[in-house]
């Protein structure tokens, strides 16, 4: 049960500071190649920002930006992505996930097909993570108060 | 029922303990963690994925299936919560 | 002397996962087991990211030109990856565990494990 | 497609259709229970397929990734993957068809992830099942758990007391397989089972292999619920939901059983189990007393649920004795009990699952009168309470048969005595409830009032419960065939 209660500062520097958050979590997720960080790593951060959203305003104004629907479409989404790609690789004719194979529809060769191969999944990775955090939050939280499909 | 557990956590210490007996000493560059499997992943990672961080390619490409298998146990504790707590409306 | 210097690592963990493994087992309050679950998990992670180092290691990260690798270069990238599922794993059954408690919670308006088990006799 | 795809799709249909039936469920709801009986369909055509193939054309590797093995994760389906993967998707099939009423009548709300779950958690056996890969297994082994926790909680009463009892249990489990897995790692750098099989044999007198070797057996002990650690198993399956409890009593433990023999007699050389440690030893005394106690406690019981709970827990001690004997005869009982017991143990939980279906009480002393009402799902419990017994015609004689040829092979007489023992105990017990339901009529108490409107099971139940009591019967008389034709070929080379 969250209880309201309105600061300004909290607010205000929470406001100033998600996007910069956010903004983090992408890098993180896409700068896995070089850098520690990856899908799983960036998608909490990115679930973080908006946990942190809903704990310094509430749950309404989360529920503005992202409804139940959105985060339930987001959880599924994000694997499918995963898992579509090993699927696409499969229908070109390689392994479950051989990544190598997807040069036959990029403009690259094998090599770099695996790596763009691995940010895809990685992409899919963090939006999963993201929602799953979310809707975890959201479902310990809200405690029956939330009527939403 | 707690001296139950004291000897259950201390035997099953003892064994673990046992056990390392025979174990590399740590930071052992010559223990067989280090010389069978992974010297392919450090060496060749860069020609063969094009990725210079080892642990993003052996998680996402060598190993990736695991990682699809990471995904779905997060999925599924996702819609585990959702199932057991979310009340719907009428 | 050589078994405690050389292997502190393994004495860490192992007492770690003694006080997890004593708070699951002993602890009548459901949180205090699901702590003692976490602790237990999080010394298995040490364990595994322990085995994976070397000494004259860096991170596993190709260095920017590098030439020549060698694999006595870098740290061993596998028990990292490992523990990346595994923290995942973690994560994912603490979460349903914290459900579990709210429905239990919500049931028998405690989480004291003698009072549940007096209450549905 | 360049190799065979079929072993992949046994897994990757399910686990995208499971994504798929949380978007199909935002639109249309009534769509989510034909894709998944759909795929269940495909899982179970590919799995016949697959095992055809392997009996046919020897083992079917597959590269994940196309990665070789000890780099990648690699999936390796040999007779025994072929014929456990087979049992798990025919018998969820089964299950699933049943599942739609039992959810419309108890959660119609929440069908869209119940079904969801019921898939991840048949993708997740279905995985265990066919990986090569020790790390592999664990992660499978968590999304089946999860999966389970979830499902098993939705049920009455004490479900979500029952269902954290069974995690606290089910984790330790798993950290005890994952110490293992990382005490052989340490030893030998590898996590392919293949490549372990062959590291193994000349590190057999280490320390640390020895340590793995016990807590694998543990962890897997614990994940299967040998007797002193089965304490989750009566709460949690007692108050689990009837479509969830049918499905994850026959297989989950089956699964752990496959687990225990895939480590203990492949991963490790045989003779390691068997000879070097009394652990064949150690696992014959467990069996002989989770045997004894499992058909003890199942008298004391008066829930008819609870008891087959008991019953199961026998049911695994036959398992596991069948391991523990080390011989080929008892081997093949053990994995022809896999078969056998998966079959019967479905069948009676989804017994249960009708009669309290149609609202008829669950506890032993009310079930006067049930073949009038009932006769054809009454008819289901009586054969498959015959197999458990072990009468000949059905398939429970033969497992237990191979069990007491085994038994007699490596001179274990006691376990003799107890396998006799335990079939006079489970007559005891079936009978009792037989009679009951038989041979005293309803006409005494208030029954006929509250059970007058009882009819037979809708057929979406009534149908799979007969599919499954048929298969009980004609196992048992094809049984010879099977052994024959698939277990022969199952036995690791050692026992040949």
């Amino acid at each position: 049960m969250i209880t309201h209660f309105y600061d300004v500062i909290i607010q205000t520097v929470c406001r100033l500071l998600i996007p910069f958050i956010q903004v983090y979590g992408l890098y993180v997720i896409a700068h896995g190649h070089s850098s520690p960080g990856g899908g799983f790593q960036g998608g909490v951060i990115l679930g973080a920002s908006f946990i942190l959203l809903c704990l310094s305003h509430d749950l309404q104004e989360m529920r503005k930006r992202l409804t139940r629907r959105t985060i339930l479409i987001f959880c599924s989404l994000g694997v499918t992505i995963y898992a579509g790609i090993g699927f696409v690789c499969l229908l070109l004719g390689g392994n479950y996930l051989d990544y190598g194979r997807l040069h036959r529809i990029l403009p690259v060769d094998s090599v770099a097909a695996r790596s763009l191969g691995i940010f895809g999944i990685e992409v899919g990775v963090g939006i999963t993570v993201m929602a799953v955090m979310v809707s975890i939050f959201l479902d310990l939280a809200s405690e029956e108060k939330v009527r939403e499909g | 029922m707690k001296w139950i557990a004291l000897i259950a956590v201390c035997l099953t210490g003892g064994l673990l303990i046992y056990g390392t007996v025979d174990m590399p000493n740590w930071g052992d560059p010559t223990s067989p963690a280090s010389l069978h499997v992974s010297p392919r992943y450090i060496e060749k990672t860069v020609e063969e994925t094009g990725v210079p961080n080892m642990v993003t390619s052996v998680l996402a490409d060598y190993r990736g299936y695991d990682t699809l298998g990471e995904t779905t146990v997060i999925f599924t504790a996702g819609m585990a919560c959702l199932l057991l707590l979310r009340r719907f409306g009428k | 002397m050589e078994l405690i210097i050389g292997k502190y690592n393994y004495w860490i963990y192992i007492s770690l996962m003694m006080i997890g493994f004593y708070a699951m087992i002993a602890k009548k309050n459901l949180v205090k087991k699901l702590i003692g679950m976490n602790i237990f998990q999080t010394s298995i992670i040490l364990f595994f990211i322990s085995t994976g180092s070397k000494i004259g290691g860096t991170i596993p990260i190709v260095e920017q030109g590098a030439q020549v690798i060698e694999a006595g270069q870098y740290i061993n990238p596998l028990p990292h990856v490992l523990m990346l599922t595994a923290i995942v794993v973690m994560v994912s059954t603490f979460g349903v565990a914290l459900a579990l408690l709210w429905m239990i919670y919500r049931k028998y308006h405690t989480l004291e494990e003698d009072e549940i088990l007096r209450l549905r006799r | 497609m360049n190799e065979i795809s079929f072993p992949i799709l046994i897994i990757v249909v399910p686990l995208i259709s499971a994504f798929f039936i949380i978007l199909v469920g935002l639109l249309r709801r009534d769509l989510c229970y034909p894709l998944m009986i759909l795929t269940l369909s495909f899982s179970t055509l590919s799995s016949i397929s697959v095992l055809k193939e392997v009996l046919w054309g020897g083992t079917i590797h597959y590269r994940l990734g196309g990665w070789l093995p000890p780099w990648g994760i690699e999936y390796v389906i040999d007779p025994l993957n072929g014929f456990v993967l087979l049992i798990v998707s025919a018998i969820s099939l089964l299950i699933g068809i049943t599942s739609k009423r039992m959810v419309e009548r108890e959660f119609p709300e929440k069908a869209t992830f119940f079904y969801c779950l019921f898939l991840l958690q048949v993708t997740g056996l279905l995985g265990i099942v066919v990986t090569g890969d020790l790390f592999n297994l664990y992660v499978f082994l968590e999304i089946a758990s999860i999966a389970g926790y979830a499902l098993i909680a939705l049920g009455e009463d004490g479900a979500p007391f029952a269902s954290f009892n069974y995690m606290i249990y089910g984790t330790v489990g798993a950290c005890f397989y994952l110490l293992g897995v990382g005490y052989l790692y340490i030893a030998t750098g590898s996590l392919n089972m293949a490549d372990l099989a062959q590291i193994l044999p000349s590190l057999l007198s280490s320390k640390v292999v020895l340590i793995a070797f016990a807590f694998f057996m543990v962890g897997i002990a614990i994940k299967m619920a040998l007797f002193p650690l089965h304490v989750w198993l009566p709460d949690a399956y007692t108050y689990a939901p009837s479509a969830v409890s049918s499905l994850v009593a026959p297989l989950t433990t089956k699964v752990g059983a496959y687990v225990m023999i895939r480590v203990a007699l492949t991963v490790f050389p045989p003779a390691f189990f068997i000879e070097t440690l009394p652990a064949a030893l150690m696992l014959r005394w467990i069996a002989n007393g989770a045997i004894l106690f499992g058909c003890i406690l199942a008298l004391a019981q008066k829930d008819l649920k609870r008891m087959l709970g008991y019953v199961l827990i026998a049911e695994i001690g036959y398992i596991a004795l069948g391991v523990g004997f080390g011989n080929r005869n008892g081997l093949t009982g053990a994995i022809l009990h896999i078969l056998n017991d998966a079959l019967m143990m479905a069948c009676l939980f989804l017994f249960v699952g009708a009669i309290t279906y149609q609202g008829w009480p669950r506890k032993m002393d009310q079930l006067r009168g049930l073949h009038r009402k009932m006769p054809l799902t009454a008819a289901a419990f009586v054969i498959a309470g015959l197999s458990v017994i072990g009468v000949p015609p059905t398939c429970g004689f033969f497992s237990k048969w191979y069990l007491v040829l085994g038994a007699i092979d490596s001179k274990e007489w006691l376990s003799m005595a107890i396998l006799l023992a335990s079939s006079l105990f489970n007559a005891i017990l079936f009978f009792r409830v037989i009679e009951k339901a038989y041979f005293e009529s309803g006409k005494e108490h208030g029954m006929v009032q509250r059970t007058m409107e009882i009819k037979e099971s809708p057929l979406t139940i009534l149908l799979p419960l007969l599919v499954l009591t048929a298969g009980v019967l004609s196992l048992g008389l094809f049984s010879g065939k099977i052994i024959s034709g698939i277990i022969r070929f199952a036995i690791p080379v050692y026992f040949k």
